[in-house]
Parts: structure tokens; C-alpha cells; sequence
């Protein structure tokens, strides 16, 4: 029987069991205590674990994710929360040279067990400032680990194998996915259904989503799509269309960009022989690059025609709904990108 | 250095207002009032999108500073920047039409709720990162003293802000170079849930920090527009074409940089989507009884200076302007697609392309 | 005939012009002034022009490039120091919100002409967080522009460029190249002669070069190497190792990562049939991702094998020298990358 | 809340050090200061690379301040840090050999000059980023206060760093949450060129800095290791074990964060590449005449805790240890091309492995 199990649920669940199980675990960032979260993702979590583990802070992105950092160090294992990555651009720094650099600098002395967490992308209408994905620029960075799940079910896993991994991953939400799974059955999508909701802690405290391992969210057989995040359901949605036109995609959810899952991207396109890549972030220099890059390095032979990416549009994340709407890496992006792929006029 | 003012011990720069000037005071925050009062409505009915933080209960705090500042004063804000750009001078229709993410707004429906920019008002944007405006107004104020200018820039923040790295950075290049600068905290208590005392340590002693930085103080009730006015006017006139001898000048003029905590409050919850359990219904309703706008009625009719018929005239005035923005808002069409590729360069390539103005700026340049 | 000309006196001169032609431009940084220069590169300039245009700033990098900025929406062109592009994190908010996205977010109202510029990429041994190359992080945002020089006439050439242009340009220099032209003919190389020194200020007081253009740094047959910056000069030292081979490289060099200039590369791409990409950043979703995705995307069917890629390893950088010297996109890494493009044994 | 303490009103902690305690600070001082004397002569060789940052005439500081500590106390500061790895407990061997970039760095050669760790010794880095260390000082005294340790965290900085946004955020954090963390200034005057009176406004009022932030003050004569120490001890024993209702306790204990401003001086160049036209001759040989080394000799010599002829023999075995220090890098490995793969994470995927822990540890783990 599939619970249903919103996003924002299933990252709390996450959350709360490894607190249970691990007391070196604590929840700090901005209204995550007793506002219960900005997003409600928090909701109750002060109640239960006291404000020793569930911390407020004041909007100080530099000094909180650097105090993760430095706990880390000493031990402990913190989840930062972003409200959003957009804010955690004034703590770069910090996240970007502190967090996974430590292990080195210090030869192996000191390492950085500490998860990054909050919304990633275009939220709706936040404009440019508020928009940010930031895979492609920080999935660059070694060091670190970066994690973007699209269901409830992977959300829980991956976010519990994120707590208790020794280095420090990035943990990368939607707001736009936070409330699916109550939204009826459009979420659940009928690929989903096996695929939408984890255990609960009674049936596997230990349910875990590996990193590295990429999930074929659809199986098909005629064109390849390689996405992750809130892009895995514009990429079902083409699917749908697709489907109808008698075009059967097989959607692969990298889960984890870093590390990257090029194995099973490379079964899945030998197989298909066609292969779009989609992703949340800006063209240039992205994860789609990444991919098809890689994908062209391992498969260049078994590909029938090129791998087409479908990004943002270049541009700035504007306000106003027509424009957002249609900067997104959309289901009719996708449509159009699979049927250029294969030839389909 | 360790002065604080609070514009009620000196003479009051708002006893010289003759009474059109105090209506005009009046009119805006009414007009703000009602303004958004029909942005809230809007946004309930799904007109307006993303984040959306309404103004009313603060409107002294805008009107009272800027009322102060000559014309030509640059302006720059966080994101709760509705009211700074009606009390600047931009028409209530290209405000409403950004909300509305049409082609007719400020931006052209790029920016929205949170990034009202009007060149011809000299208001440099509200910015939607807390404290990120905070070096920009530095900037602006850099630039006005590099170029000799008699100006003063006005750089608003919330409270939630002096936590921020980005402000610190602001306010010491501000002092070491004594710019033309008056950062205003728009004190209202609150960032989001959390109350200052939880987020800012001494935060009943906001002087303290301005003198570490070595910058004149003042405090206002930014609930009471002259006495905000109070404040403002004298404090922009000594800071206005500050110079320093760091950037050459042999003379220097102004006071150089100054802070003012304007102690104000929002009637509203932080943005549309706020449950407000972190404060009682009590603490709204004391400050409610504070309400900005009904002082300054009282004000004006005990001293004769308006009539109840004639306020109730403004106030229907107000309304009305509200409602056009709304109805202009609704009747103009959202930017083409092809805007998606415009404004992203003023020398572009490849896909992009120059942008038109705003409508705006085209009828107002 | 060629002047003997420093990198960091090719950055100077540009400055110094610009600054004399146009009083709205204004130098600001970390020791720029009474130092003159942590690297020397704005030696005299304090005395020239005086403390309001030549101005030190305390160590706030948030806070000055934010003024920067602030004073580029208000009409100046300022010209920002960042004593290492590795210290622009702490600003990041600032030069990737505020500065490319001030245009579009107002409509077009406020334009940002800023030039942020400083020593990009490993300095000598300074250690992960010291030795950034910020090109494949920075360049995927819309409304930037990154220029990246690799000679003297390049650097003063595109610098003025950079100052001249209405929006905000990166302009990525390396502490190791900022003595080049001082140290013999082994940095002139002798594919470079023509290409080394810019005109005077007598001859051409406009020398410009434009975006968007890449150059050809070296002719040649048999493989085209992709490349801009210091790797500009680990290229032509892999091509002088060739040559002796009997391979025959071209040398491209972008100059500028945004605008790209992806037609120059194809048109080399379809002369030669194989192709190395060099970028000095670590791999995954790098420049050369990207470059090697547009040479497919454009030119596939004129590859007579994949395009190959050579970054910096992907690690941290180390500060022991053996270790930052492997990890480097260093010469003999090229040639290996060429041989096996080109299906040499 | 408002208290300045400089050590020298009240009974003095070094009052009760007896004499084995002096001449163990002094053995230190004279280490750090040989040491240094071979790093500079070993850089000039080109046997050490990238920045280097001597710490020759701020030894008072490290050590009177790391004197007063418990061994458990964590210590983190700036890449001016080997000053504060010696007096810490780092065998010189390995941090000689890190700066060489050698395998038997305390970092295997991967940190370098500006990042100096020792896990044993609770030496939680140099770091290379001006004020970034702040903010992970304030994550160490927040994880002693999480798991109930009575422990201070000594933070130092440069008063470069005083200018960082991520100093400010972190002072704020500490003060809200009473954390038992301890933030020095170095204050030598300078950041490279820059001196502190340009770079900071306020420069010769550090005390209403910490005020701003409710912060205790407290101001120690860095040139002089007793005073550091008289200072430092009271104040790191009312500090250490802090705790905040915030976080949940009931009682509160200890005084909360606290500020120090050391003053002190570097002898040498910002850096080895530095040509030093910022300040004069003069002022270098004023603050030499107050050597922190020779004051503490004198002080012993009078007091007869020592005689010439000791104080001799221990600074000759401080250079034989530094040149021991030399010697033992010089003849250690380079880190193989492996070593590249190693560290990066420390559970690894695809090419890269668990690395070996540093000599350093494995000897002392
Ligand atoms: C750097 C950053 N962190 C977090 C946020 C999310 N956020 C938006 S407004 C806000 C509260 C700000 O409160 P305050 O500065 O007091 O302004 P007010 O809403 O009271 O006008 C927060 C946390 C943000 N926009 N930027
Ligand atoms: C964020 C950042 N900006 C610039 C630098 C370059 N830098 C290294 S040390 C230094 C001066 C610091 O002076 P101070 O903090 O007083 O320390 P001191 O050298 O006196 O020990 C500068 C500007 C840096 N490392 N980090
Ligand atoms: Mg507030
Ligand atoms: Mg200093």
C-alpha cells in the first residue's frame, strides 16, 4: 500500500529518524523552529527535539552555514536549511571553499559530515534574484556531493543517506515539488505509482537511497531523457504526450549529479540510441553539457543522431508568468527536443 | 560622534509645512493604504504572483524620510518597496502593472513585487536579497560624492537586515569614507518569525552600533510621519554633499554618514502567505491604535488645516487611483516572449537584443 | 616593431587609457593605491590620478563590489580589483545577482558597465582556496561577460574593451602570467611574435579587441586545441613537442568564454577533424563540457573522433608543488590528449 | 554588559605561575621566533612556496594567550598560524615539513604554509580567507555548548578581518547564543599596506565594537606575554562552559562570548614579498625595543628564575630544533602523484580513495 506522502513530509520524516537514531544530528536555519519552517518542511520538529537541535537563526547565511562547518569539524553533523539556494549565494564561501575543502587542507584531519539543504529553482514568480539552480555551478566543485530528488520516496532516501554520509552534500529541494502528493493524481503520474512513496520508519528505519545511482523513473525504448529534480515531471509529462504519438521515452533520474550515474545513462542510451539531456540550469557550462559530454565520451558510437539538451532559456528569471513559464526546461521543450532527436518531423 | 537625535528635543522641521504640503503628506499615505490594500486583494485573486509584502501600518516611514529629500536624492530599498515607490513619485499604474507581470509595469514585468526601479524618480530599486541593497546604496552614494554632487542617498533595510554581513561591510565604507549616506532601519520588529531580540544581539541599543562604526544616530517614530519628517529633514540637509578628505578633498563639508532607527510596525503578516503565530492579536491592535494615517487627520483637523469632508474626499481619491492601477493593470497585455531576450544586454549578441524602455520612462524619460 | 611589454603593463596601460579618455571610470580595490598594487599591476596610478580615482578599500569585498555596482547604476564606470578572483566569493551575491541582473530585473532601466578583474586560476602553491578559476561557474550566468587574455596585446585590448562596454565584464588574469614578456623569448614562443604586444597609445589609442572574437594563437593542420588564458600557453608548448612529432596544431584561442565564439572553433574543427579542449577548471560541467557540447552540436559529422578534454585533475588544489604541478592542464597532458584524438599511439 | 579589561587592574593570573610555567613560555617564544627565522631563509631558498607569512614579534601573543588554555580548548585562526600551531603543540618537524610540501606535513603537504591542523593538539586550522575562519570559530564553541563541554574557543583574526561581513555574522551569532568562544584581534596595525586607521572606522575604539554586540572587552598589550596571559586567563575560565536559555538550559552559566583587542606588531613584511614603503623605519625599531622576547628574559633574569647562561642554552636548542625542523623536511618525500586522489572525500566514488591520516597523527593520534 502507497502512503500518501507529501515531499515536505517525506524530507521531515528523514530528518526526524536520523535525529532519533543519531544525536549528533540538529536542524539550523532561518524560521526552521518555532515558525515550523518556511515551508513547513520543519512542521513540529521544535516540539520534538527542543531548541538545543531545531535552531533559529537570524538571516546571517555566512555566519550559519560556517557554523555548520565548524561543528562539522568538531563532530557533529548539522543540516544547514536554505530557505532557498538563491540565499546561499552571500555564504559562498563558506559552503564552497570551507565545507569541501577541509578534508584536504587538513591532509584527512578533518572532515565535513554536514548537509546543505532547501529550494533549488525557479520557485513561481520570485524573479531573477530568487531563482537560482545551483547544480551546474556547484556540482563543479570537488569535494562536494549534490543530491536533487523528484519524489517523496527519493527525497526520504537520498535525504537520509545525505545525513549520514562523512562529507558534506548539497541537498537540492523545490519549492514547487514541496506539496506534491497532494495534489491528486496528476502527481503520482501513472509511472510513478511503485516509485512515489518510501517505507515507513516501522517497515525500514534504515531505508537509505544510495548516491551514484541513477533511477529509470519510466522504462521505454525509443529515445533516452536524462534529468533529475523538479525536471523528472516535465519530463513525464512529455512522456505523456509522447506516448500518444507513439514515441515510448525511457526517463532516467540521475538522483545525484555528483556523483553522476553515467553507467546506467549509458546501458539506457546504448539501448535506445537517441538521448536529450534536460536540466534546470543555464546552458552554458551546465549539467546538460556535463552529461552529454560524458555521454559522448562512453556511447558516441551507439548514438543515431546528436544528444539534444533542453535548459532554462539564457536569460535571467523575469517575474511575470508567461515569461517564467516558458524559460522553464517545459514538457513541450522536451516534446519537440525528443521528436528532433529522432528525426520525427 | 555619539550624538542621537530623535527630532523631538530641537525645533521641528515639520512646523514649517504649510498645510498643502502636510495634505500632500497625507494623500501619499493614504494612497499607499489604498494601494495596497487592492495589491492584497489582487493577490488573493491570483493577479499577482511570487512574494508579495504589503506596506500598510510603515507608511509614515516612507512618506515622513522622502517628503525630506530633494528631488534628485537617489532612493534604494529591500523588497517591501511598494511604498517607497508611490512616495518617490511613480504613478500607482506602472506599480500595479508590475505586479501584475504586465508589459505596462515599471520593469515591463521582469522585475515584480519586489524590484521597483523608476530612473526618473531616482529610486534605484527595492532588491529582493536582505541587506544585498545595503552596498548599493554605498555605491550610489560613492558616486554622487566622485561626481561633487550635493545629494544624499537614502538606503533603506529592514530590521532582519543588521544581521546580514553585506550591511556591516556597508556601514564601515561608508564611515571611513564619510559618503552621503543615510541608512534608515525600518525597524518593525519582526523579519519574518522572528522577533529582533531573538536575532540581533543589543538590539534595544541600535546606537551602540552605529557609534562603532563612528556614524551620527537618530531615532524616529516611524509611525508618526512628522516627527519622522522631524528627524529626516534636518539629518538629510547636514548629510547631503558630505565630502572626504580620504577621496582628496581639502575641505570637508556634511557630517558624512548617518543610521536612523525608525521604530515602526506592519499591520500586515511579513508577506501574504504568513499565519502570524508569533505575535498576539494584542500587540497588532495596540499598534493599530497608532494607525499613521489617523494621526495625522487628527493633526490636520485639530489645527484646522482640513476638514473631515475634505479628508474623506482624499481618502475616496485614494481609492479611486487604487482602483485604476488595478483596472489599468488588468486591461494591459504581459510582455511577448520575445521580451525573454531583451534586458539582458545593452550591447548584446548571439540571441539577445535591446530592449525597449518602459512605457514608463517613454512617457516620462 | 614589438615592444617588449609585461602582461601586468598591457592591464595598466588599459586602465590608464580608459581612465584619461573617460573621467567616469575609477579603479578600486585591495591595495591599488598607496601599495600600488598587491601584483604591481596599478603602479603609479595613485600618483596619476589621484586618491578619488585610485582608491584602496579595506578587505570587504561584499561591500566594495556591491559600491561597485551602485556606482555603475548611477553612471560610473568602475573597475573593480579583486586581488584574486578566489576572494570574489565572499562578494559572490553581489557580482552574480546584483551586477548582471540589474538590467533585466528594472526593464532595461539600469544598466551595471563595471569591470571586475583580478588574477584567476592557480597562483604558485597557494592552496585550494587560494586558486579558483571561477570561468565555469561564472560564465553560465546570463548578463555577464568573461573575458579571459593570454598575451599582453590581448590583456590591454580586451581590458579596454572591457571598460568601454555598457554591461558587467569578468575579466579573468593570472598572477602567472603578469610577468610574461619579462622573461625571454621562451614565453614570446615563436608562434606568438606578431601576437605579443599591442600598439602604443601614439599608434592607436582605440586598440580594442572585441568580444566574441576568438583568435587563432597558432596555424596548423592535423588537430585543433580549444583553449583561452594560461592554458593558451601550455597549448603552444604541447604544439612545440608535437611539432616535433610531425603534428601539426592549431591553436585557438576564445579570448572570451561569454560571448563565445563558437564559429571560429567550427570552422578550425572542420579543417583539422579532431579536436582537445583545455580549460583550468575542474571537469564536471566546465568550459570545456560546454565547448566540446557546441562542437558537437555543430559539427559532429566532421569528427573523426571524440573531442577530448583536459582540465585541471578534479581535486582541490594542493599546495605542495609536484601535486599542483600534475594537477594543472599541463603540457604533457595535452600532447597525450592530442596523440589520442588523433589515434596516435 | 559595558566592562573593559586590560589585565593590569586586577590580581595577576601570572602571579601564580611559578618558574618552570615562565620558562616553558619562553622555551615557546624562542621556538616560534627560530623557527621563523629558518621558514623566511627557507623560503628565500625556494624550498618553501606560495604565501608565507611570518610571525615574528607577535609570539607574546599566540602564546600567552594558548598559555592560559586547556588542552582540550579548540584554537583556529588566520594563515598567519604558525605561531599558533608550535605554541598549540605541533611538533616543529611537521609543520617545517608541511610548509615544504612535503608527506610528513601535519597536512601531508596539501595545506601549506596558510593551513596549519592538528587534530591532537585541538588545532582546528590556519585558514587563507580573511574573517572565513570566524564563522567556523563560532561552529566550535557551538558544538562544545551542544554536547555540554566546558570548553572555550579561542578565535583569532587579523584586524584586517575586522572589515569582513563574516567577522559581523559571527560575533552576532556568538552574542545571541552566549557561545563560549573567545574572539582575538591580532591587532599589528596593518593589513598588508592598509593601515587599520584607514580600514576601520572606529580603529582606535574596538570596545564599542564588542558593546555593539553586548559583547564583554577586554584590550591585552600583545608584546608582552604576562599581560597576555593576566588577561587571558580570568577571562577564558569565566568564558569557558558558557550556556543560553536559547539553547534550552534553565540556569545560565559563564559570562558568554568575549572580544579581545592584542595589541602587537609584526617585525617582518606582510609577507616574504613585501617591500614594506607603508610604514617607517622607525616605527619597526620602536616596537622592536619592545621585543616580547627579550621583556620576558629580562623579567626572568630579574626576578633570578633564570641566569644569561640558561636562557642562552634554550634559545640555542630553540635553533637547533628549528634547524632539526629544516633538516627533517628537507630529507622527507614529496607526496606521490596518488596523493592527488586522496582526501577529497571521505567516503569516495569513482577515482578517488581514503587517505592515509598524516604521520603527525598516526605517531600522536
Ligand atoms: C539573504 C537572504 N536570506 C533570506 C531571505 C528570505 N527573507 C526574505 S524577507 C526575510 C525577512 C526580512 O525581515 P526584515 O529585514 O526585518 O524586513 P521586513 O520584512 O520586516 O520589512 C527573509 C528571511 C532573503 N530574501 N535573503
Ligand atoms: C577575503 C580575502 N580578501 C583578501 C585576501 C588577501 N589578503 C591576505 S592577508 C591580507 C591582509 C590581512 O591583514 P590582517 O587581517 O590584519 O592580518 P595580518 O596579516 O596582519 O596578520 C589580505 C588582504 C584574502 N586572503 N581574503
Ligand atoms: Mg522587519
Ligand atoms: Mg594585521
Amino acid at each position: 500500500m502507497t502512503r500518501e506522502l507529501q515531499f515536505r513530509d517525506a524530507l521531515r520524516e528523514a530528518m526526524i529518524e536520523e535525529m532519533v537514531r543519531d544525536e549528533r544530528v540538529f536542524l539550523m536555519g532561518e524560521e526552521v523552529a518555532e515558525y515550523n519552517g518556511a515551508y513547513k518542511v520543519s512542521q513540529g520538529m521544535l516540539e520534538q527535539f527542543g531548541p538545543r537541535r531545531i535552531v533559529d537563526t537570524p538571516i546571517s547565511e555566512t555566519g550559519f552555514a560556517g557554523l555548520g562547518v565548524g561543528a562539522a569539524m568538531y563532530g557533529l553533523r548539522p543540516i544547514i536549511e536554505f530557505m532557498s539556494w538563491s540565499f546561499c549565494l552571500v555564504a559562498a564561501d563558506q559552503i564552497i571553499n570551507n565545507a569541501p575543502k577541509m578534508l584536504y587542507m587538513s591532509g584527512g584531519q578533518f572532515g565535513c559530515p554536514i548537509v546543505f539543504r532547501g529550494n533549488n529553482g525557479a520557485g513561481g514568480q520570485l524573479g531573477s534574484t530568487h531563482s537560482w539552480c545551483v547544480e551546474s555551478m556547484f556540482a563543479t566543485v570537488p569535494g562536494l556531493k549534490v543530491a536533487i530528488p523528484s519524489t517523496p520516496r527519493d527525497a526520504k532516501g537520498l535525504l537520509k543517506a545525505a545525513i549520514r554520509d562523512n562529507d558534506p552534500v548539497f541537498n537540492l529541494e523545490s519549492e514547487r515539488m514541496l506539496g506534491l502528493g497532494a495534489r491528486g493524481d496528476r502527481d503520482f503520474s501513472r509511472y510513478l505509482h511503485g516509485k512515489w512513496a518510501p517505507p515507513s520508519v516501522e517497515e525500514d528505519s534504515d531505508f537509505l537511497i544510495p548516491f551514484g545511482v541513477a533511477d529509470v523513473k519510466k522504462e521505454g525504448t525509443d529515445c533516452t531523457i536524462v534529468t533529475a529534480g523538479r525536471p523528472v515531471h516535465f519530463a513525464l509529462e512529455a512522456a505523456e504526450h509522447l506516448e500518444k504519438e507513439g514515441i515510448n521515452v525511457e526517463v532516467i533520474d540521475c538522483r545525484t549529479y555528483r556523483p553522476l550515474d553515467i553507467e546506467t545513462i549509458v546501458r539506457s542510451v546504448k539501448k535506445t540510441n537517441y538521448c536529450v539531456v534536460v536540466d534546470q540550469c543555464w546552458p552554458f557550462a551546465s549539467i546538460a553539457s556535463e552529461i552529454a559530454m560524458q555521454i559522448y565520451e562512453r556511447a558516441m558510437d551507439d548514438l543515431d543522431n546528436k544528444v539534444i539538451r533542453v535548459n532554462n532559456d539564457d536569460v535571467p528569471a523575469a517575474y511575470s508568468f508567461p515569461l517564467e513559464q516558458e524559460m522553464l526546461p517545459h514538457a513541450r521543450k522536451i516534446c519537440e527536443a525528443v521528436r528532433s532527436a529522432m528525426y520525427v518531423a | 560622534m555619539t550624538t542621537v537625535t530623535s527630532g523631538k528635543s530641537m525645533t521641528r522641521a515639520s512646523d514649517s509645512l504649510d498645510a498643502a504640503k502636510l495634505l500632500d503628506m497625507l494623500r501619499m499615505m493614504m494612497l499607499i493604504r489604498r494601494f495596497e490594500e487592492r495589491t492584497a486583494q489582487s493577490f488573493m485573486q491570483k493577479q499577482i504572483g511570487g512574494f508579495c509584502h504589503i506596506y500598510i501600518g510603515q507608511e509614515a516611514t516612507a512618506v515622513g524620510s522622502i517628503f525630506a529629500l530633494n528631488p534628485g536624492d537617489p532612493v534604494i530599498t529591500a523588497y517591501r518597496d511598494h511604498g517607497h515607490a508611490l512616495a518617490r513619485g511613480m504613478h500607482p499604474n506602472h506599480c500595479m502593472a508590475e505586479m501584475f507581470g504586465k508589459i505596462t509595469g515599471c520593469a515591463k514585468g521582469k522585475g515584480g513585487s519586489m524590484h521597483m526601479f523608476d530612473r526618473a524618480h531616482h529610486m534605484y530599486g527595492g532588491h529582493a536579497i536582505v541587506g544585498g541593497q545595503c552596498p548599493l546604496g554605498v555605491g550610489l552614494a560613492f558616486a554622487t560624492m566622485y561626481l561633487g554632487e550635493e545629494k544624499v542617498t537614502v538606503c533603506y533595510l529592514g530590521d532582519g537586515a543588521l544581521n546580514q554581513g553585506a550591511f556591516h561591510e556597508a556601514m564601515n565604507l561608508a564611515a571611513i569614507w564619510r559618503l552621503p549616506i543615510i541608512f534608515v532601519v525600518e525597524n518593525n520588529s519582526y523579519s519574518m518569525g522572528t522577533h529582533i531580540a531573538r536575532g540581533t544581539s543589543m538590539a534595544n541599543d541600535l546606537a551602540t552600533k552605529a557609534h562603532s562604526y563612528g556614524m551620527h544616530y537618530a531615532e524616529c517614530d516611524g509611525m508618526d510621519v512628522l516627527n519622522t519628517y522631524d528627524v529626516f529633514k534636518p539629518l538629510a540637509d547636514s548629510v547631503r554633499g558630505s565630502t572626504s578628505k580620504a577621496m582628496g578633498v581639502k575641505e570637508e563639508k556634511g557630517i558624512g554618514p548617518a543610521f536612523v532607527n525608525c521604530k515602526t510596525y506592519r499591520f500586515k503578516g511579513h508577506s501574504m502567505s504568513d499565519p502570524q503565530k508569533y505575535r498576539s492579536k494584542d500587540e497588532v491592535a495596540q499598534f493599530e491604535q497608532k494607525d499613521p494615517i489617523n494621526s495625522l487627520v487628527n493633526h490636520l483637523i485639530e489645527r484646522n488645516h482640513a476638514t473631515q469632508e475634505q479628508i474623506e474626499a482624499m481618502d475616496e481619491r485614494a481609492k479611486q487611483i487604487a482602483l485604476d492601477a488595478v483596472k489599468f493593470a488588468n486591461e494591459s497585455p504581459f510582455p511577448g516572449v520575445e521580451e525573454l531576450y531583451t534586458d539582458v544586454y545593452s550591447q548584446p549578441f548571439g540571441p539577445y537584443k535591446v530592449g525597449e524602455l518602459p512605457i514608463m520612462l517613454r512617457e516620462n524619460p
